[in-house]
């Protein structure tokens, strides 16, 4: 039986539901020897200002129980040294491609848009209102849903290309933000960015990382994301990206059931540079087994008891 | 070309205290490894720890397609590893970084190591060995038990020269001595390289420095990826002819650095 | 030598920071047989109604990485039945008791904490306003600044016992929190309940959980534990209580570094009844390797990089 | 009474497909331990999988303070508690719940058995051979490789009655089948004893309930503690003389009830 796993997203067409998570696979082009990276759905760039960063300093990453914090702080080579470097040698790959725009100010955010706007090759913006590990932007307009709209609004303006908010976990009601999205004009939400943690050295009585606090991601925070993912799915009728914590097609089955139209994988490209091949096989295997023949016929499948069933007495 | 592989185990040798060797089959590590380059591997596929870890690839047997590790039990990713048996898999992605450049004509390589820092000179000894000499090694350790890898150098024909603090093997103090008494009495037209703990490479470089000798450093951060996503393992690089330093990737730049270009901090 | 290990908390002598976290100790005399409680600095007892509570159907728990999501949905005995029948059994133990206070209602809690205000042998209060698994109460008063408010207040004029709110992790800023907490009277603050998550069943497409989300604990969440108390415990002039994924000695010196005066230790109960003994045997050998002889001494202590050193540059 | 040690495993026999018998040394349960107790144990102190599992105690032997599980491979718990080497540590608690009450005087024990819920009924026939006759054992399972604890049944002289889904081994069908021939040829006094899946042990409580005979089922729900505290693995109960029933404790007040006091779900 042949399965189909292609999905639509905010019109972008990607011949699969995986794609490789912003700050986790480079710019792509670091993986182009060790896989073929038109086996995947799409890429997400790092995280881009309008100029070069420097990041954060060193230790940027620490280990936690199933899981990694980060502060990496988003270095990058800025979105024009993007734009003319490594975008022609990404655009070869058979792979949809987003990037992932950062920005200090609104305006920035608006001005990185444009540049990318014109950029021939690139499919999407995700735009990052999320990243715990910088000072300005970043948590701080994703921490407040007005500020949020404002960013969202301002890109939406400045691009026709798709425009997908990446949300923050370290909120209270992550539907009040899924909707602020919404309404600026967002075209899909990737759900969700790092939860905020620490990480404490008890010898030395300092953080671990440098930069004092990092995000939280992989394994440990998947149950949280998931339950994200399932709110904002509901709250807004734009499609929904689930990420956090995805290293199986057991993982990427439940982000979709949940209502993900489609996943991000971050963390477990690290560990594993081997596990598109092997996540897609098991994708078909499990379509295959459950009699389905497309993947689109799980995603929001989930059946959530009815609130008789929560209470369900003997 | 680095390529990731489920590998089997396939000899295991423990050795005194925490240290053990582990030989793997991987083609194209066995075939295209060089002095240097490292692996990041993991024991099986459990959630725990989450990452892979980095290893010196110690020595290659391309005929039988096998690559050799030198490990020590210091955490639960090594001792995971150590805990292995014959046939169990590892996730193993190798070669990655950038290897020593051999010394020039004529010149002497003298390999500084600091405890498991010993690993990817057996190798650079062999290479060496094929274009002349086998070297000279300069072995040190906190004590006896942390200069294990001796024979498979005398067996090489390497000079080795063994300094432990506790001095209960070889010249008692730091490495760094005999290596300068070296240089004092014989003047060589020499290349240094070294791998060890932080303090260990900066002593190697400091005094490389003074004398005008080239010196190749082999860096050792903490390594999520290694192949330069996830910019965890960035040191401070500045290379002649840049105004500032750089953040580069230990993983792909390196981890074999000209000491010169390394900003001590 | 000889080292200290008693804390103060809102004047409750505690013979070490070592707390049994509610929910997941039972009512204590579970493990009766298993210890010696009076190794503990205290017990929190499961969460206790006015009325006996059948709590939610199964399955209850269920593994996650490095975690435990459950949503047992405070089963229990209601606070009369407890003090009869428990309380006396309970009290010859020389440790600290607290009794976890629940309602649906504002005045449900206040009930509750009035009928504990004249039991003998209970050493104090703590307020659950962050259980993630009742449809009532709970998280939904714990997730509102003036709820929270009015729930401690309303407490507060019900008893003269330290009462000491229990934050939830499922907030946005959870200084916001532990402010109306502290502005209401409170008098300690335990920091925090479990992050709310959902794990799904890919091969039925419904929650593991037959009430559909859960609350995660476990090492998975220790990082975003540590960040809260710590920042709480910067927000705040009342002691604050750790919580969140401890098993370890050196997870308990986290939070203490971070500015936790004590913690409590919640599913490690589950994994290892013999903690207790291995952990305080620890601590003492961390102090004595410190040169400290008391365990005060490194509350608080953390060593947050400054702006300048979170910037540094080459 | 229950006790939790850091125990060695002292041996390890790997049977055919998952399954493997480990023995332990562990002074209490080995002394104390009656049929249809358990453990909660885990391999090492490793943080995955979080919890502790339960496992029916298959037999002990107090004069070497040991007890022995019969595991089924089949998860991350179980997975690593088959691949300890002897030596290794486990956690482990016990023993726990409640036992499997004895037939009374004169009354025939009639053990039903699913898959690994063979191993309470070890113990269970031993301690009935101390008073008499060792009992009679249907044993069930999908197929031949699903019913290997068979010789130390036939070593206590106990009637042995397999029955496999498959026909590889005894009996074609389901284990109930030449339980439900016996009670019609034989129509015996007996006590009736299940552990098993849910389907089976409902099955047999219902055949049990139409022909009158007590019958004890020993239920396996999720486990987090084992003492009674997460309140995980409780279980609809209704006792006589109760107006509704009650969520109860598997773990405190079974693993084995009366199956007319089970709410079948
Ligand atoms: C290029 C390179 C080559 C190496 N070659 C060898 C070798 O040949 N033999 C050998 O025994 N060791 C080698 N190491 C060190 C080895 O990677 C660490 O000892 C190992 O990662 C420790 O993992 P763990 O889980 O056992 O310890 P953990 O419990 O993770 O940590 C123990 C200590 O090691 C540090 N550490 C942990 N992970 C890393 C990491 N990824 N990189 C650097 N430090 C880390 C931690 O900060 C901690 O202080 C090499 C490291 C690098 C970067
Ligand atoms: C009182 C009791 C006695 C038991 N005796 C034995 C025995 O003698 N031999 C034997 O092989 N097995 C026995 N079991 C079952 C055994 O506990 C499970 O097979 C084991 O927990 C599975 O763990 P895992 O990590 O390998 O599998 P997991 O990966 O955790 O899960 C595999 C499957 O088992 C289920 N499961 C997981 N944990 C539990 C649990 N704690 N309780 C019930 N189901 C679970 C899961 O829902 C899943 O479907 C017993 C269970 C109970 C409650
Ligand atoms: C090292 C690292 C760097 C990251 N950098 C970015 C980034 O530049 N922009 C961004 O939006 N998210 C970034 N993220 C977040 C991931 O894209 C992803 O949202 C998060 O890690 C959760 O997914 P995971 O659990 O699969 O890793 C980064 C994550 C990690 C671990
Ligand atoms: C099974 C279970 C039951 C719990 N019941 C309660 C409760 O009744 N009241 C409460 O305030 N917290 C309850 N909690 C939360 C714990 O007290 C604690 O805050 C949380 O588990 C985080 O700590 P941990 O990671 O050490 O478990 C419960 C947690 C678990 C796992
Ligand atoms: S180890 Fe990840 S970038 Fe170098
Ligand atoms: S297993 Fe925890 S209460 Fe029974």
């Amino acid at each position: 039986m042949d399965v189909k796993l292609g999905v639509d997203v905010a019109g972008m067409a990607l011949k699969n539901p995986l794609i490789a998570a912003s700050g986790t696979f480079g710019y792509g082009v670091e993986y182009e020897s060790l896989m073929d990276l038109g086996l995947l759905g799409g890429i997400v760039s790092k995280g881009l200002y309008l100029e070069p960063r420097l990041g954060n300093p060193t230790p940027r990453i620490v280990e936690t129980p199933a899981g990694l914090l980060n502060a990496i702080g988003l270095q990058g080579v800025g979105v024009r040294a993007f734009v003319a470097d490594v975008l022609p040698r990404l655009t070869k790959h058979d792979t949809a491609l987003l990037v992932n725009v950062c920005g200090d100010t609104v305006e920035e955010y608006a001005e990185v848009s444009r540049i990318l706007d014109g950029a021939p090759g690139v499919t999407g913006l995700e735009i990052n209102i999320s990243c715990p590990n910088v000072k300005k932007g970043g948590m701080a307009f994703g921490g407040d849903p007005r500020m949020t709209f404002e960013v969202v609004d301002a890109v939406r303006k400045a691009t026709r290309l798709p425009v997908i908010p990446k949300l923050s976990p370290n909120v209270g009601d992550i539907t009040i933000f899924a909707r602020a999205c919404e309404e600026a004009g967002a075209d899909a939400l990737s759900c969700v960015n790092t939860l905020l943690g620490l990480v404490i050295d008890v010898e030395s009585r300092r953080p671990r990382l440098a930069f004092g606090t990092g995000g939280l991601s992989g394994p440990a925070i998947r149950p949280v994301a998931v339950r994200m993912t399932w709110q904002a799915a509901r709250a807004v009728r734009i499609p929904v990206l689930g990420i956090g914590g995805i290293a199986t097609a057991n993982d990427v089955l439940e982000f979709l059931i949940a209502g993900a139209r489609a996943v991000q994988i971050g963390t477990a490209n690290f560990v594993d540079p081997g596990l598109y091949e092997r996540v897609l096989t098991d994708l078909r295997a499990y379509l295959e087994r459950h009699g389905l023949t497309d993947i689109n016929q799980v995603v929001g499948t989930l059946e959530y008891p009815g609130d008789a069933e929560r209470e369900r007495r003997g | 070309m680095a390529r990731n592989r489920d590998i089997p185990l396939v000899r295991r040798e423990a050795l005194d205290g925490a240290y053990v060797l582990l030989t793997f089959r991987h083609p194209e590590i066995a075939h295209e490894a060089r002095a240097g380059q490292f692996v990041m591997i993991k024991a099986g596929i459990s959630a725990e720890p989450p990452l892979r870890r980095p290893f010196s690839i110690m020595s290659v047997a391309p005929e039988r397609e096998e690559f050799t590790l030198f490990l020590k039990a210091i955490g639960q990713g090594t001792r995971r590893l150590a805990a292995m048996d014959v046939g169990d898999l590892a996730q193993c992605l190798g070669p990655l970084g950038q290897p020593f450049v051999a010394p020039p004509e004529g010149s002497e390589a003298l390999m500084v190591a600091g405890g498991y820092g010993i690993a990817p000179f057996l190798m650079l000894s062999r290479q060496l060995q094929a274009s002349g000499g086998a070297g000279r090694v300069f072995y040190g350790g906190r004590s006896a038990g942390d200069v294990q890898l001796r024979s498979p150098f005398e067996h090489l024909g390497a000079t080795l020269v063994v300094a432990t603090e506790d001095g209960s093997l070889g010249v008692t103090g730091r490495v760094t001595a005999p290596l300068e008494a070296y240089l004092d009495a014989a003047a060589p037209k020499a290349v240094l390289y070294a791998c060890g703990p932080d303090a260990m490479l900066h002593a190697v470089a400091s005094l490389a420095e003074r004398r005008g000798l080239p010196c190749q450093v082999s860096l050792d951060p903490w390594m999520g990826c290694g192949i330069g996503t996830c910019l965890g393992c960035v040191v401070w690089i500045q290379k002649p002819g840049e105004a500032r330093p750089k953040y580069r990737c230990a993983c792909t730049e390196g981890p074999v650095f000209d000491s010169r270009h390394v900003v001590w901090t």
